[in-house]
């Protein structure tokens, strides 16, 4: 714990200035990701997630800002403060990202070999011929059956799954010390997901690199991630490692969302829902951000934000009432055991 | 036929006359694949490939499996949105596969598959419906038969509409953007005649309230509603043609974590209060464990297993069934489970894989599993399974 | 009230969208402009023959106001003058012209637009709905149809049916339904996939109410959009026809014939053309200006209504 | 893509029939009388008596039944034999093929300019979308695509004719037209200004330029507009498009990013227009050539139309059907090229 973060992310505010107003897509968001380890962000849509996700890369769309005061420290440098040159050399060499669908992320008229070789010939100081090798490589090591051939395919001629994994090896074509993993397998079958997470996981420890996994299945980071934070509304509501956030939840969102997903593990009587609808990113409740739909609340939450702080060792929660969640938490566990 | 050994057992072990209210029997639905100078069909997709299950009143069967496995367009077949290939379609006891054929087709159908059977002297009636239509052909001839099953055509299809209704997955694409709600939800029932117009605001005010939303909002147009509460508008839309069976296609799919749970809800509230049956289509088990009492498994186009919820999630049978079931990533960091990685993609239903089509995939494979069928054997009573080593992994 | 409040806003927003685009506006107050005209066309231009008096001695009343009078024998082109601000050719007024040949451009491109656009719907729908053979004998059919160019067909059939302006507009009709068509016919076979349509279908609607209900209102803005874009070459073309000289007859209000007079005059090649500037110049500014409004019009409203093609 | 290319060949008979039979049918409305007009000297024609002009639809044919006129017209057809061309004082097929080289170059000429400044104009817009230079561009583009061809061609005229005296009408001086039609003069692609070029004759190439020049300022300040717009749109559409944002992930410069990734999409409809394009100019450019006094296809074809000589208009109506219809099958199999997830089948 004592290491130094590869990735601090400070006050990290994104604003979108629409025709119908300012989205405060990423309103004042903390994190660190430490080498080789993975930090799942756990989100629904609107959460501010993804964004956050391209903030750290800086790749928004003109219409988002990132806003003064703003940190994201890699390595010691702060990527906000340089030039877009420095910062391209950062993009696909230091710093990869995978996107949920391949189909769409992949260029559709070059050949998936083209792809991965510009990768590598971007950042590395390599003739055609050796980039070429090394983009067979990647692909067999991301297990496509008969990279020689497949090279030369466009990624239509490809299946989900292995377009997936072409993505993949053009992401770590240039050996990134960070993977962004922007919801990776929700386009996928669940047997082809677990193969390929199965695939990020094997990559990881033979390369150190550390993961952010993006997603909105709360199973997938239980599986995959070691560290989770749970964005809400663009904020973080509760960061903790994964054991302690999926067995002792203590934000209200955190507990519902956890409690209103049917489940393998558990036999379940009747799903909790929560109420209400997911907030309209322009039109955020005043207070907490889950205020309007939150069971634990009292008043006080509609009128202050609460502020996130240290409830237990690196436990994060950003709520006022988190020992509600707690009483409530004990008490179905106890109909549990019953 | 199979199906009606495993249902006369029901009845007869569970004690209580459980009514089949739909039976699919040996579902196909191939689409063409045209090529060729003059766009001659070349090859078939095998999108369903037999398929046969049952469904009782008051229950919801799960039917699972991953993209391209039929199983969506199980349901539209059923429904008739497409037509089948072969097999029938049973919907209360009657035959329906030929209600949406044109008179002079319908009537071909019916004697191609009951006329043409019982002349034969040597008949004896193979199920409950060989029987009932055997008594009418015996009592009034052909043209009775055929009266019975092709007379009023027109009518029997709108009962058939009025019978089994659908809840589609996108709710953004299933509701018409430039209607208002009103109107698509009093769409139905107007062209049923089962209300009048000056009755229309009542009775969509009535459905809206059940479903949720608040009646005012009726004269709203679908996008200014949010994904969770469209999908609501959706399950009155259905619900206003006081359907026996509502098909489910990945009702809840596309909603956002926090909102599935809700719908969920509120579909397995309104089952209870009106007595309805569900088919419910998804690719999530852990989805169909929690909604379902009895749950199919498909793969490929092909049934792989059929078996009560508790016995499927206890001990599944198919390979294929088990990998599933391992590969779906629950949240809880302590639970163990067997991982099992299935190798390779799903192979295309053009060319599907000889024998059996999980084989190349299946763990446990062995040589004859790329060489036979593997028909679909009752294993355990009520718990049906296409495989040549059951439970082997 | 709050339905009637949504829709306002909806409307509002419409409306604010296509109004903050400046080049929309100028096409908006262009268009208003034309149609003032046109409307105002007996004040602006009286459809008197000051050459001709009648019993009282006041000017003749023109019997025909779209036959412009002619006014002075002179067959030179007359530089303008305060009387006739943009000048005569072949001895009739070209402000005369200009300003009842507004009329007329908006007589033949909203006929001939709507008239065409209406049987090109009908062929599309029907070929998109029902498919099959149907939809490949109306198809084949089409590309026949297409396959000859507009501006030619319309030639040749102008000229087998006589001059006049009612000729040109036949035409043009009966080769200019072709677009309409096969936009709503791709338009429908996208929309058919849509689930609201295959619901519909599940509660057991009849196809007529399917295709009047959820079809054609979810096709029918492109086409819309692509009439109102068409206008402007429809108003060319039946332009190009008269100046050709096959289209109106000769000293009728329309902008093409009186570009038809000026074309004698530029070709005659004698080094002082320049100084008939103003016969080409104010017909076809008009001219210019009137599709000019159209394409704006048609470019806002695509703008707007298909935010795939902004 | 051979199945493709053959299906569309087979399609060609097809819709050269239907042209043929709908052109055939329309002039049936004249009526006897008037079809007799084409082949009898007007001069003569007012002054036959009745009698006469019955003999002399006898004797052309024109009483027997539709179907076996158009019968009759098309074995002629089919044996290479359109009839005889009176506004182009020869065979039909003859006057076609001896006049579309001209047209072929000026479309040819009108090409380089339109699609070169039309996508180069058209990414720049979209790549500075809503900023000066794309609302510059675009009122220039919807203003040019406003212009009458014949407006804007007699202003051409104007000014550079009549008042500069540089680009001439017509589609050769007296002079050099007579250098043309010499013997020592080699035709080898037909094209004027290229056989002046291959022959040496400088004067002439030049002169043959200074007629094409208007036709072709006019051809592509029309033309550039449309090419342009479709450009931008399709350009504004394939830089948001997902594949885009992973190359900027992988670190591409923000030049590779628009010049390689999204223009390589974003030409794939453009093909489409380009082709139609090229059609039209072959096809299309009647008013142009008419205001030109060039001469060319378009101009016996309108020519025709005129004087009802419906020999050269059916002929000339089948070229351009054939034209089209290639011109399509070229169009799809480019577009095929470009975008690697068409398969032609």
């Amino acid at each position: 714990m004592e290491k130094n973060p590869l990735l601090s992310v400070r006050n990290l505010r994104t604003y979108f200035y629409t025709e119908d107003g300012v989205v405060k897509a990423v309103d004042g968001v903390d994190f660190d990701v430490y080498e080789g380890e993975t930090l799942g962000i756990v989100g629904e849509s609107g959460s501010g997630k993804s964004v956050t996700s391209l903030a750290i890369l800086r790749l928004l769309d003109p219409k988002g800002k990132i806003e003064e005061g703003s940190e994201i420290i890699f390595n010691g440098k702060n990527l906000l403060t340089l030039t877009e040159d420095e910062m391209r050399r950062i993009r696909g060499n230091d710093i990869a990202m995978i996107f949920q669908e391949p189909m769409v992320a992949l260029n559709p008229v070059f050949t998936i070999g083209d792809q991965i070789m510009e990768a590598i010939l971007l950042h590395q100081d390599v003739d055609k011929k050796k980039a070429r090798e090394m983009a067979i490589d990647m692909l067999r090591k991301v297990g496509i059956p008969e990279p020689e051939k497949r090279i030369d395919e466009y990624p239509h001629e490809l299946s989900g799954g292995m377009r997936q994994r072409a993505m993949i090896a053009m992401a770590l074509s240039c050996r990134p010390k960070l993977l962004i993993a922007d919801e990776p397998t929700t386009a996928l079958d669940v047997t082809i997901q677990a193969q390929i997470l199965e695939l990020m996981k094997e990559l990881q420890r033979e390369y150190g690199m550390a993961i952010i996994l993006i997603t909105h299945d709360v199973g997938v980071i239980a599986e995959n991630a070691d560290r989770v934070v749970v964005m809400y509304g663009g904020k973080v509501m509760e960061t903790s490692d994964v054991r302690t956030t999926f067995k002792t939840p203590k934000h209200p969102y955190t507990w519902g969302l956890l409690n209103s997903i049917p489940r393998l593990d558990i036999e379940q009587e009747r799903l909790y829902s929560i109420p209400g609808m997911v907030p309209d990113p322009l039109h955020f409740p005043v207070g907490c951000r889950f205020s309007n739909r939150c069971e634990f609340g009292e008043e006080k939450c509609s009128v202050e934000m609460p502020p996130l702080v240290e409830v237990e060792s690196a436990h994060m929660v950003r709520c006022f009432f988190y020992h509600k969640v707690e009483q409530a938490q004990k008490l179905s566990k106890a109909g549990e055991g019953a | 036929m199979t199906n009606s050994k495993v249902v006369n057992q029901n009845n007869t072990q569970e004690g209580k006359d459980r009514k089949v209210l739909l039976r699919v029997d040996n579902l196909v639905k191939y689409f063409p694949i045209k090529a060729g100078v003059f766009k001659r069909t070349v090859a078939w997709v095998k999108a369903v490939d037999a398929v046969s299950f049952d469904v009782y009143e008051g229950e919801t069967v799960g039917l699972v499996g991953e993209s391209g496995c039929g199983k969506t367009t199980v349901g539209m077949t059923l429904l008739r949105l497409y037509e089948p290939t072969s097999g029938r379609i049973i919907v209360n006891g009657e035959d329906t596969t030929h209600y949406f054929l044109s008179a002079r087709r319908a009537k071909n159908y019916v004697r191609d598959t009951y006329v043409k059977r019982f002349q034969k002297s040597d008949f004896k009636p193979q199920d409950d419906l060989d029987k009932k239509y055997y008594d009418i052909f015996k009592n009034s001839g052909e043209n009775g038969l055929l009266e019975h099953m092709v007379g009023d055509l027109e009518k029997k299809r709108l009962q058939f509409r009025r019978n089994i209704q659908i809840v589609f997955q996108d709710p953004y694409s299933s509701l018409d953007p430039r209607m208002r709600v009103k109107n698509i939800l009093a769409e139905g029932p107007l062209a049923h005649k089962i209300i009048k117009k000056p009755q229309s605001i009542e009775t969509v005010g009535k459905a809206l309230e059940e479903v949720g939303i608040h009646s005012g909002h009726m004269y709203r147009f679908p996008h200014e509603f949010s994904g969770g509460q469209r999908q609501r508008v959706g399950i009155a839309r259905a619900l206003l043609m006081n359907p026996k069976l509502i098909i489910a296609d990945e009702a809840v799919a596309a909603l956002d974590v926090s909102i599935r749970s809700q719908v969920i809800n509120l579909m397995m509230d309104l089952q209870k209060e009106h007595n309805l049956t569900y088919l419910f289509i998804s690719h999530d088990l852990s989805l169909i464990k929690y909604i379902s009492s009895r749950v199919v498994v498909m793969y490929l186009g092909k049934l792989v297993e059929t078996a009560p919820k508790e016995e499927l999630f206890e001990a599944p049978l198919h390979p294929y069934t088990k990998s599933l079931m391992s590969a779906i990533p629950v949240p809880n960091p302590e639970f163990k489970k067997q991982r099992i990685i299935l190798q390779g993609d799903v192979p295309s239903p053009v060319n599907p894989p000889s024998g059996c089509p999980f084989h190349p995939r299946c763990p446990v494979a062995q040589p004859i599993c790329s060489k036979e069928v593997p028909e679909l054997k009752e294993v355990k009573s009520d718990h049906t399974v296409a495989c040549h080593f059951p439970g082997s992994l | 009230m709050s339905k009637e409040r949504k829709m306002n806003t909806e409307l509002r927003r419409t409306m604010r969208k296509i109004f903050r685009n400046p080049s929309a506006v100028l096409g908006f107050a262009l268009l208003i402009f034309f149609v003032i005209v046109a409307i105002f066309a007996p004040l602006i231009a009286e459809p008197i023959n000051p050459m001709m008096l009648d019993d009282n001695g006041n000017p003749m009343k023109l019997d025909d106001p779209y036959v412009m009078p002619i006014i002075t024998w002179s067959s030179t082109p007359v530089p303008p003058s305060a009387d006739h601000p943009f000048g005569m050719i072949q001895g009739r007024d070209i402000f005369y012209g200009v300003v009842w040949g507004t009329r007329t451009a908006f007589f033949i491109g909203l006929t001939v637009t709507i008239i065409s656009t209406l049987f090109g719907i009908l062929i599309g729908s029907i070929s998109g709905y029902y498919g099959g053979w149907i939809d490949e004998v109306l198809m084949r059919i089409t590309d026949v149809f297409m396959s000859i160019p507009f501006l030619l067909a319309a030639m040749v059939l102008t000229t087998i049916l006589g001059n006049g302006i009612d000729k040109v507009m036949i035409a043009m009709t009966v080769f200019g339904w072709m677009g309409a068509a096969r936009l709503i016919r791709a338009n429908i076979l996208q929309v058919k996939e849509e689930q609201y349509i295959l619901a519909s279908k599940a509660l057991g609607v009849k196809d007529y109410f399917i295709i009047m209900r959820h079809v054609l209102p979810n096709t029918i803005f492109p086409v819309l959009i692509q009439a109102s874009m068409r206008m402007g070459s429809l108003v060319i073309t039946a332009a190009g026809l008269s100046f050709l000289g096959l289209g109106a007859p000769l000293g009728y209000a329309d902008w093409g014939s009186m570009l038809n007079f000026t074309r004698n005059w530029i070709l005659g090649a004698s080094g002082s053309t320049f100084s008939y500037w103003y016969a080409v110049f104010y017909p076809g500014m008009a001219m210019v200006l009137f599709v000019l409004a159209w394409n704006l019009v048609g470019d806002a409203l695509r703008d707007v209504f298909d935010p795939r093609l902004k | 893509m051979t199945t493709f290319i053959i299906r569309r060949l087979l399609l060609l008979p097809l819709i050269v029939l239907g042209v043929s039979l709908i052109i055939f049918s329309l002039f049936q409305i004249l009526g006897p009388d008037k079809l007799l007009a084409a082949y009898v000297n007007p001069n003569v024609f007012d002054k036959l008596s009745s009698e006469e002009l019955e003999v002399l639809k006898e004797k052309y044919g024109l009483t027997k039944p539709f179907a076996e006129r158009y019968g009759i017209w098309l074995w002629n057809a089919l044996k290479g034999d359109l009839g005889w061309s009176q506004v182009g004082k020869d065979a039909v097929l003859k006057s076609i093929l001896s006049r579309f080289p001209y047209t072929l170059e000026l479309a040819l000429y009108a090409l380089i300019p339109v699609v070169g400044v039309g996508i180069w104009l058209g990414v720049a817009a979209a790549v500075h979308r809503d900023k000066f230079l794309d609302q510059f561009i675009r009122i220039f583009a919807i203003v040019g695509w406003s212009f009458p061809d014949f407006v804007f061609g007699l202003l051409i005229l104007m000014v550079f004719y009549s008042v500069l005296g540089w680009f001439p009408p017509g589609t050769l001086s007296q002079w050099a037209e007579e250098i043309v039609k010499s013997e020592s003069f080699h035709k080898i692609t037909h094209l004027v200004s290229i056989d002046a070029l291959l022959n040496g004759r400088l004067d002439v190439f030049w002169d043959a330029l200074r007629h094409i020049i208007g036709p072709v300022i006019t051809l592509s300040f029309l033309w550039w507009a449309y090419l342009l717009r479709i450009t931008r749109s399709s350009m504004l559409e394939v830089l948001s498009k997902e594949y885009v944002r992973t190359a900027r992930a992988k670190g591409v410069s923000e030049h590779d990013v628009i010049h390689k990734h999204a223009q390589r999409n974003a030409m794939i409809p453009v093909v489409t227009v380009a082709g139609n394009m090229v059609i039209g100019l072959l096809s299309g450019t009647v008013i142009i050539e008419v205001i030109f006094n060039r001469t060319g296809i378009g101009r016996l074809a309108a020519d025709a139309a005129v004087q009802l000589d419906y020999a050269t208009v059916l002929g000339t109506t089948l070229f351009y059907s054939i034209v089209l219809v290639l011109g399509n099958l070229i169009i799809d199999i480019l577009y095929a090229v470009f975008d690697p997830r068409v398969r032609l089948g």
